[in-house]
């Protein structure tokens, strides 16, 4: 597969590492009253989707971005990667 | 001479012979020979046997989709199992063997099978062998196993070397035939970075193959014309003996090119093969299209072959497998093998059409409205029996019978994804399916586009089409005139009323085994398949497939469309495990990652342990010890009385900054290190997000905002990895930045009381190591050394 | 109709008219007491036990398309029990077990092959994981032997044991481990639940499930809606899509794995050997073919098939330990979908939805497990306890930290 | 205690030169090295910074550029330092002094082996050990990239003139990787 990394362009995703569903971003609060509750989900339950996948990749041989990808997995069509950093802070995150 | 079925003209060199043995007998050949060539010259018909009954087989192809001469190519650590014989390159000294036999080709015991072939029927062995129960393993299945198979291993190290590598273009040009030729030509002229690959040694696909001139040329010449100007353009490259093997995701190809197997041994350094991964920006399947055989009781006997490919074999290689010979055809260009052969000085037994109204010829005899019903001929083929429009049946004595059941286009590569082929009722062939891979366009005759001038002209058109696509200026190349005979074709699979007519005839599958399989409700194609075996040998039924589709749609009364078809999947054809593995291999498996001080270790006489990639030594025998515990335990001994040193170098060292450096740590491991002192180290242990333990290590304070954490030497790559991803996913607006100085530090233990003693007799005097000065976890940085003080290790 | 070694005489000798669909092609009813949906090895296991062992009567499995189709039609056919947690190796024993006596059991041969499976070990440490399943296998009554370096290169002459970046120190064999033709699973659970009544319905999919006040009635298929007093989800790689139309998040993610087989051989390998230090297992087919395979491709997918640097990494593997293979040629390659559960074990148990089922999750382990699975799953489906080898297969074993977890990856279902 | 005699990265007291058709391989033990990560906030500050160390422009996403003392992208807000050792001995306490505290140093010499390639015809050797189109490479590219399972940075100095940095563990790995790689290329 090639993925078209925002800064570097298309890359061999031999480069890279998977990590998994991008929803992984959004890390419970772990003081929540429902913190426990709240990390089994974000542990253990997937979206699983056939069809267009929110995903991670990590560039671990390249320039080690983490990016987030948006994959097809039933054709493996790439439809938009961006870097994991803007989308954290997109999705609030910051300190 | 020796080779009493060459004819004149051809591609050969006759100026260089070349001598090969088969079978342990001599024979000679040309430059520019496939080992079936040069033994079909030699009047050599038997070259195999077949897999279930070990029938005796000839070829019946000249090219990849070769399902019966497949050989063991080679002698010794080199032999190669089930090669084909029709793409093997004759080389001076070749040696082959035949495979699949118990005694010899001719004189086969387990021929035998033959005879029991009512009982060997489709799926016999899921209703047998079960009792008693132990016999399986003990019995039955050890005879099966010896029985099953085709070629052998040499059970020697491969001595070639393999390699891999990776190209780029904008357009990968599948196949250098007519289409793929036209459409180098337009890409290439046009300046686009173009990559034509082709299986064959020789490019211009059926143009060597044809006797037809491209206006004032023969099609030879104007595809050697051609490829020398393509050859001199910088950015085309061209690549013979390459195929691709398969279609990946985004426009990446998979390539074998074999570098050195027309070579008796390759070069000194040179790979044998190199598996090219190609990124491509768009491809283009010019792959041609293959014959379909037509099934008829005994119609697998060495002499029968595709029409195309008895054309191939007179005119590019100048050999006739007999110089009597028949055809049996559905459509026109069975004929235009009956022509070129006679006119090569073949003697025509007869044409067999089973259309009323087939063309006739002045030059031999067209049986319109027959059919080959029967063949005779113990090891190769003696006649044919011929029913003919009038009920009568007549004997034909031929040496060989060239059939032709029309053409399917090579779309392998468009159902790499999971495409499903559509069924084109014009050439009752299926077609490219319209959801194949991503960027990859097909042209001639691999679309159905059968005549020259069609392909010419398709090849010319998708490459522009595709030049539009990558905004490269198109280009109009004049392209020669070409022949456009329409190819008249009558769907016809198989004569009536045959049981045992081969479809598959590597694997033995006949037209009664698939009557069995939808008898036992075996009817998705799918099971029609896995259960008859059909199209399941090393040919993956490439001549064979469409037969067993049409008569199972016969039998469902269904269309073949509706049938369906199985899917293609990759390799395109079988390639060597040592080219996918590359340099891969032996004490070049994976990088070695050595310490600074394994030479030194080495010198020791270290026995070194694998952790991570790196050789860490683990403890260092002397004189006299025997056992493993005796050198650890005097180490151990001397470390616990006196002092110890150990290179701990592979510990993975991130080094940590920023403002926030301390804020991060605290996250990111259990314990706290935002008040840690500079010039403290602290021990350090980090948890999954499942609360259970990822790593452990220290983590030192150079300075408020910066600090070098250790870890374990197995988990360094993914704790940088887990802290890369907290930092860029979790925490992105934290100042810190990471880089692994692993590689940048070596790193020693030193533990024992008389630890200190010793760092003093390395240290300058200067460097104060007194307890006060130099604490438990306490950390020093002097010159380039850091020293830090643990009970950690 | 019984299969016997008389009946393909008689058969043979009378032109084999005689010979019966395998299993019959059916419509579907209105209504069942159980309806298994997916129609692969597990599910036809599920289906023929009901029936065997619970005398379950109107069983119906829905296959969207033709049976055997999923992973059972594209494995690497390898059954062992070699497993090192207590919540697994009772199972995994429990299902080779029933693989020994199955062929008589289904009057099918499938070839069940127990020609055994060998571990190679690389290192210390790895001995030291491998000394400790063998002795946990033992424990639970399976076989298991630990094989110096010597007995390895004795049996086994052309493995690459020294000239190899990561020599062979060891290895770890389990002799009843083995192979089995794998279509001929599916096909012989088919024809054996077929004999017993329950009703094989291919081309039948299942677009929704039809749920009220908490409890499943029935499917909704493109064949029209079928009432299920209880309904049993079984589709493996397509758990996923399957149970987000009865809106259930899984702790599973869909990804692609590859296995390959060669062009066929004259006798190469005795058993299944495995790689230790890198990601490779082969054996060899009745039929002569090498079959082997590797790690998955690491990512989510649906779309059965794979990329080019796994089929390199495999082949690597190989070269690795069989240098001999380096002219043999790769066939084939192919990818099926696996479920790869958080911790790498399966789950069977019950939904929080009344009357619906769930069995899946099975990794890339699922093919050796498929009698007990079949086994297992139709006892929880009859008497709504689980069977007691299947204990530890539960949905909350995640929020309760009873995770399954034989390789100790935690959560990355592509790391198990 | 100074007492200490250097070794490369393969281990010898001198580099090794290896030599086949038209291509030449140098391992280069003579570079110092320290990276550059800017701090938050800092980014601006840090391109200057590189500008006045290296005399150029910060190098871009895919770039090396400088003279005696040259810098190339490893990352977002992140670059590697490299100067001849001889000269640059204090090359991580000049760019650490150089930076005012705007982005964090880490001296990283002796953490990279360095293999040059020169001659003509470069591409038929790299093609054979990394996906760089070698086509579109030019002098001031620099990229890191998968060679024989090693992440590498490759940089282009001249077009018969490329650098492999890789780690200095697998040093004897990544040279015997690009010594086959000229053998099956020439």
């Amino acid at each position: 597969m090639i993925i078209n990394h925002p800064i570097l362009g298309p890359r061999d995703s031999a480069e890279f590492t998977y990590m998994g569903d991008a929803a992984l971003l959004d890390r419970p609060d772990w003081q929540a009253k429902d913190a426990l509750l709240q990390f089994v989900d974000y542990g253990y339950l997937r979206d699983n989707p056939a069809g267009p996948h929110i995903e991670l990749w990590y560039h671990e041989q390249g320039d080690r971005s983490f990016l987030v990808v948006t994959r097809d997995t039933t054709t493996h069509q790439i439809s938009s990667v961006k870097l994991a950093s803007d989308v954290a802070r997109g999705r609030g995150r910051s300190k | 001479m020796s080779q009493i079925n060459r004819l004149g003209g051809g591609q050969i060199d006759r100026t260089k012979t070349l001598d090969f043995k088969f079978d342990g007998k001599s024979y000679q050949g040309h430059d520019g020979d496939t080992l079936a060539s040069a033994l079909l010259a030699n009047n050599v018909r038997l070259m195999g046997r077949s897999f279930k009954y070990h029938r005796p087989r000839g070829v019946l192809t000249a090219g990849s989709e070769e399902p019966n001469a497949i050989m063991e190519l080679r002698d010794g650590a080199r032999q190669e199992p089930n090669t084909r014989a029709t793409t093997a390159e004759l080389f001076g000294g070749l040696t082959a063997k035949s495979q699949n036999k118990m005694g010899s080709l001719r004189f086969d015991f387990m021929a035998i099978n033959d005879r029991f072939s009512n009982f060997l029927t489709a799926g016999f062995y899921y209703k047998t062998f079960m009792w008693p129960a132990a016999f399986w393993e003990k019995v039955y299945e050890p005879i099966i196993r010896k029985a099953a198979g085709l070629g052998s291993i040499s059970f020697e190290d491969d001595p070639d070397d393999y390699d891999r590598g990776f190209l780029h273009c904008d357009l990968l040009i599948i196949g250098a035939g007519p289409s793929g030729l036209a459409a180098a030509l337009t890409a290439g002229r046009a300046g686009a970075q173009v990559i034509l690959a082709d299986e064959d040694y020789t490019m211009g696909g059926r143009l060597n193959s044809e006797r037809f001139s491209l206006v004032d040329q023969s099609g030879a010449d104007w595809a050697a014309k051609t490829v020398a100007e393509l050859t001199s353009l910088p950015n085309v490259r061209v690549m013979a003996r390459t195929t691709i093997l398969g279609a990946f995701d985004h426009g990446i190809y998979g390539a074998l090119e074999r570098v050195s197997d027309h070579l008796a041994v390759p070069e000194v350094g040179k790979p044998r093969q190199i598996l090219w991964r190609i990124y491509s920006k768009r491809s283009l399947l010019c792959a041609g299209a293959t014959e379909r055989p037509i099934a008829f009781e005994n119609n697998d006997r060495p002499g029968i072959m595709l029409a195309g490919a008895m054309r191939s074999y007179a005119n590019r290689w100048a050999v006739t497998a007999a110089h009597n010979v028949a055809i049996f055809t559905n459509n026109d260009d069975g004929h235009k093998t009956a022509a070129d052969l006679h006119a090569a000085g073949v003697s025509i037994a007869a044409v067999v059409d089973i259309r009323q109204d087939a063309p006739l010829s002045e030059e031999y005899e067209v049986i319109a409205g027959g059919q080959v019903v029967n063949s005779n001929g113990r090891l190769g083929l003696t006649s044919i029996e011929v029913s003919l429009p009038d009920g009568n049946t007549r004997a034909l004595p031929c040496g060989a019978l060239g059939m032709s059941g029309g053409w399917n286009p090579n779309i392998h590569l468009t159902s790499h994804h999971r495409g499903h082929p559509v069924w084109n009722e014009k050439i009752a062939a299926f077609c490219p399916p319209d959801n194949g891979p991503a960027g990859l366009s097909v042209a001639g005759a691999a679309l159905g586009n059968f005549t020259t001038a069609e392909a010419l002209a398709s090849g010319a058109c998708q490459a522009n089409a595709i030049l539009k696509d990558l905004g490269i200026k198109q280009n109009k190349v004049v392209l020669p005139l070409a022949e456009d005979a329409p190819a008249n074709m009558t769907p016809f699979w198989y004569v009536k009323g045959c049981s045992r007519a081969w479809l598959d005839q590597q694997n033995d599958v006949t037209v009664k085994d698939v009557k069995l399989s939808h008898q036992e409700n075996f009817i998705s194609v799918e099971h029609l398949k896995r259960y008859t075996t059909l199209g399941m040998g090393t040919d993956q039924g490439k001549t064979s497939n469409m037969g067993g589709l049409a008569i199972m749609a016969e039998l469902t009364g269904k269309t073949i469309p509706e049938v369906g078809t199985t899917i293609f999947r990759p390799p395109y054809t079988p390639t060597a495990i040592g080219a996918f593995a590359g340099r891969d291999r032996g004490t070049d498996f994976r990088p070695t990652r050595k310490t600074p001080s394994h030479t030194w270790a080495e010198e020791q006489g270290a026995v070194f342990v694998e952790v991570g990639m790196w050789l860490r030594a683990q403890w260092f025998p002397q004189a006299g010890e025997t056992h493993w515990r005796q050198s650890v335990d005097r180490e151990v001994l001397a470390t616990r009385n006196s002092v110890g040193i150990c290179d701990v170098t592979t510990l993975g060292k991130i080094d940590v900054q920023g403002a926030d450096a301390a804020t991060f740590l605290n996250k990111i491991y259990c314990n706290g290190f935002a008040k840690l002192l500079v010039g403290k180290t602290r021990y350090g242990l980090m948890l999954r997000e499942d609360g259970i333990a990822m790593d452990d290590g220290t983590a030192a304070r150079l300075a408020e905002d910066h600090f070098v954490v250790t870890t374990t030497t197995a988990n360094a790559v993914s704790v940088f990895r887990h802290m890369e991803f907290a930092r860029q996913c979790l925490w992105p607006d934290l100042d810190v930045q990471l880089i692994s100085t692993t590689e940048a530090w070596a790193q020693y233990a030193v533990a024992g009381p008389n630890a200190r003693k010793l760092l003093k007799k390395v240290v300058d005097p200067e460097f104060d190591l007194s307890n006060d000065a130099f604490s438990i976890y306490g950390l020093r940085q002097y010159h380039c050394v850091r020293w830090t003080k643990s009970a950690f290790v | 109709m019984r299969y016997s070694g008389l009946r393909v005489l008689k058969e043979a000798l009378t032109g084999h008219k005689g010979w019966k669909p395998a299993w019959r092609d059916v419509a579907p009813q209105a209504h069942y007491d159980y309806i298994v949906i997916g129609g692969g090895g597990h599910g036809l296991a599920t289906a023929y036990y009901l029936a065997r062992n619970h005398g379950a009567k109107r069983v119906a499995v829905l296959e969207k398309g033709w049976i055997g189709g999923g992973n059972v039609g594209r494995n690497t056919t390898i059954v062992r029990s070699n497993y090192l947690l207590d919540g697994n190796e009772p199972f995994y024993e429990h299902s080779l077990k029933l693989w020994e006596g199955l062929e008589q059991d289904i009057n099918y041969n499938a070839m069940i092959s127990q020609r055994g499976i060998l571990n190679l070990v690389h290192s210390d440490a790895q001995r030291d994981a491998f000394t400790r399943r063998g002795n946990a296998m033992i424990l639970n009554g399976a076989d298991a032997d630990l094989l110096s370096t010597e007995t390895i290169q004795k049996r086994y002459p052309f493995l690459n044991v020294n000239n190899a970046r990561f020599p062979i120190k060891g290895g770890l064999a389990q002799y009843r481990g083995g192979t089995v033709r794998h279509d001929a699973v599916a096909w012989g659970y088919a024809r054996a639940a077929d004999q017993l009544g329950v009703d094989i319905i291919q081309n039948c999919e299942v677009t929704g499930f039809r749920i009220e006040g908490g409890k499943c009635l029935g499917v909704e298929t493109n064949r029209g809606y079928i009432k299920g007093d209880k309904v049993a989800s079984c589709v493996a790689g397509s758990s996923g899509r399957l149970m987000a139309k009865a809106s259930m998040r899984l702790p599973i993610e869909s990804h692609v794995l590859q296995a390959f087989v060669s062009e066929g051989l004259k006798p190469v390998l005795p058993g299944v050997i495995t790689f230790g230090a890198g990601h490779f297992y082969c054996s060899q087919s009745d039929k002569g073919g090498l079959v082997f395979g590797g790690d998955l491709d690491g990512y989510n997918s649906y779309a059965q098939r794979g990329n080019l640097p796994v089929v390199e990494d495999v082949c690597e593997g190989a070269m690795a330990i069989f240098p001999m293979l380096g002219r043999v040629r790769l066939l084939r390659m192919w990818g099926g979908i696996m479920d790869m559960s958080m911790d790498g074990s399966p789950i069977i148990d019950h939904t929080h939805i009344e009357s619906l089922y769930f069995n899946g999750g099975w990794c890339y382990g699922g093919f050796k497990a498929t009698p007990a699975s079949g086994w297992c799953y139709a006892h929880l489906l009859a008497t709504d306890t689980p069977h007691e080898f299947a204990t530890a297969f539960r949905f909350d074993r995640f929020a309760k930290g009873q995770m399954i977890d034989e390789k100790g990856m935690g959560n990355n279902p592509q790391l198990h | 205690m100074h007492n200490l005699s250097a070794t490369t990265a393969l281990g010898g007291t001198e580099p090794r030169t290896e030599q086949r058709g038209p291509i030449t391989l140098n391992e280069e033990p003579g570079y110092a090295l320290a990276s550059v990560a800017a701090r938050k906030g800092g980014e601006r500050a840090t391109v200057l910074a590189i500008q006045r160390i290296i005399g150029a422009a910060a190098p871009k996403p895919n770039h090396a550029a400088g003279n005696t003392v040259t810098a190339f992208w490893t990352g977002p807000e992140q670059w590697m330092l490299e100067a001849p050792y001889d000269s640059h001995e204090t090359l991580f306490a000049m760019a650490r002094a150089e930076v005012k505290g705007k982005a964090s140093i880490t001296e990283q010499t002796s953490g990279w082996c360095r293999f040059d390639l020169r001659g003509v015809g470069l591409g038929a050797v790299l093609e054979r050990l990394c996906p760089i189109n070698m086509t579109k490479f030019q002098p001031g590219d620099a990229t890191r990239t998968s060679i024989d399972h090693l992440g590498c940075f490759v940089i282009c100095r001249a077009l018969d003139h490329i650098s492999i940095l890789g780690p200095r563990s697998s040093a004897a790995s990544l040279h015997h990787g690009l010594l086959t790689s000229m053998r099956s290329a020439y």
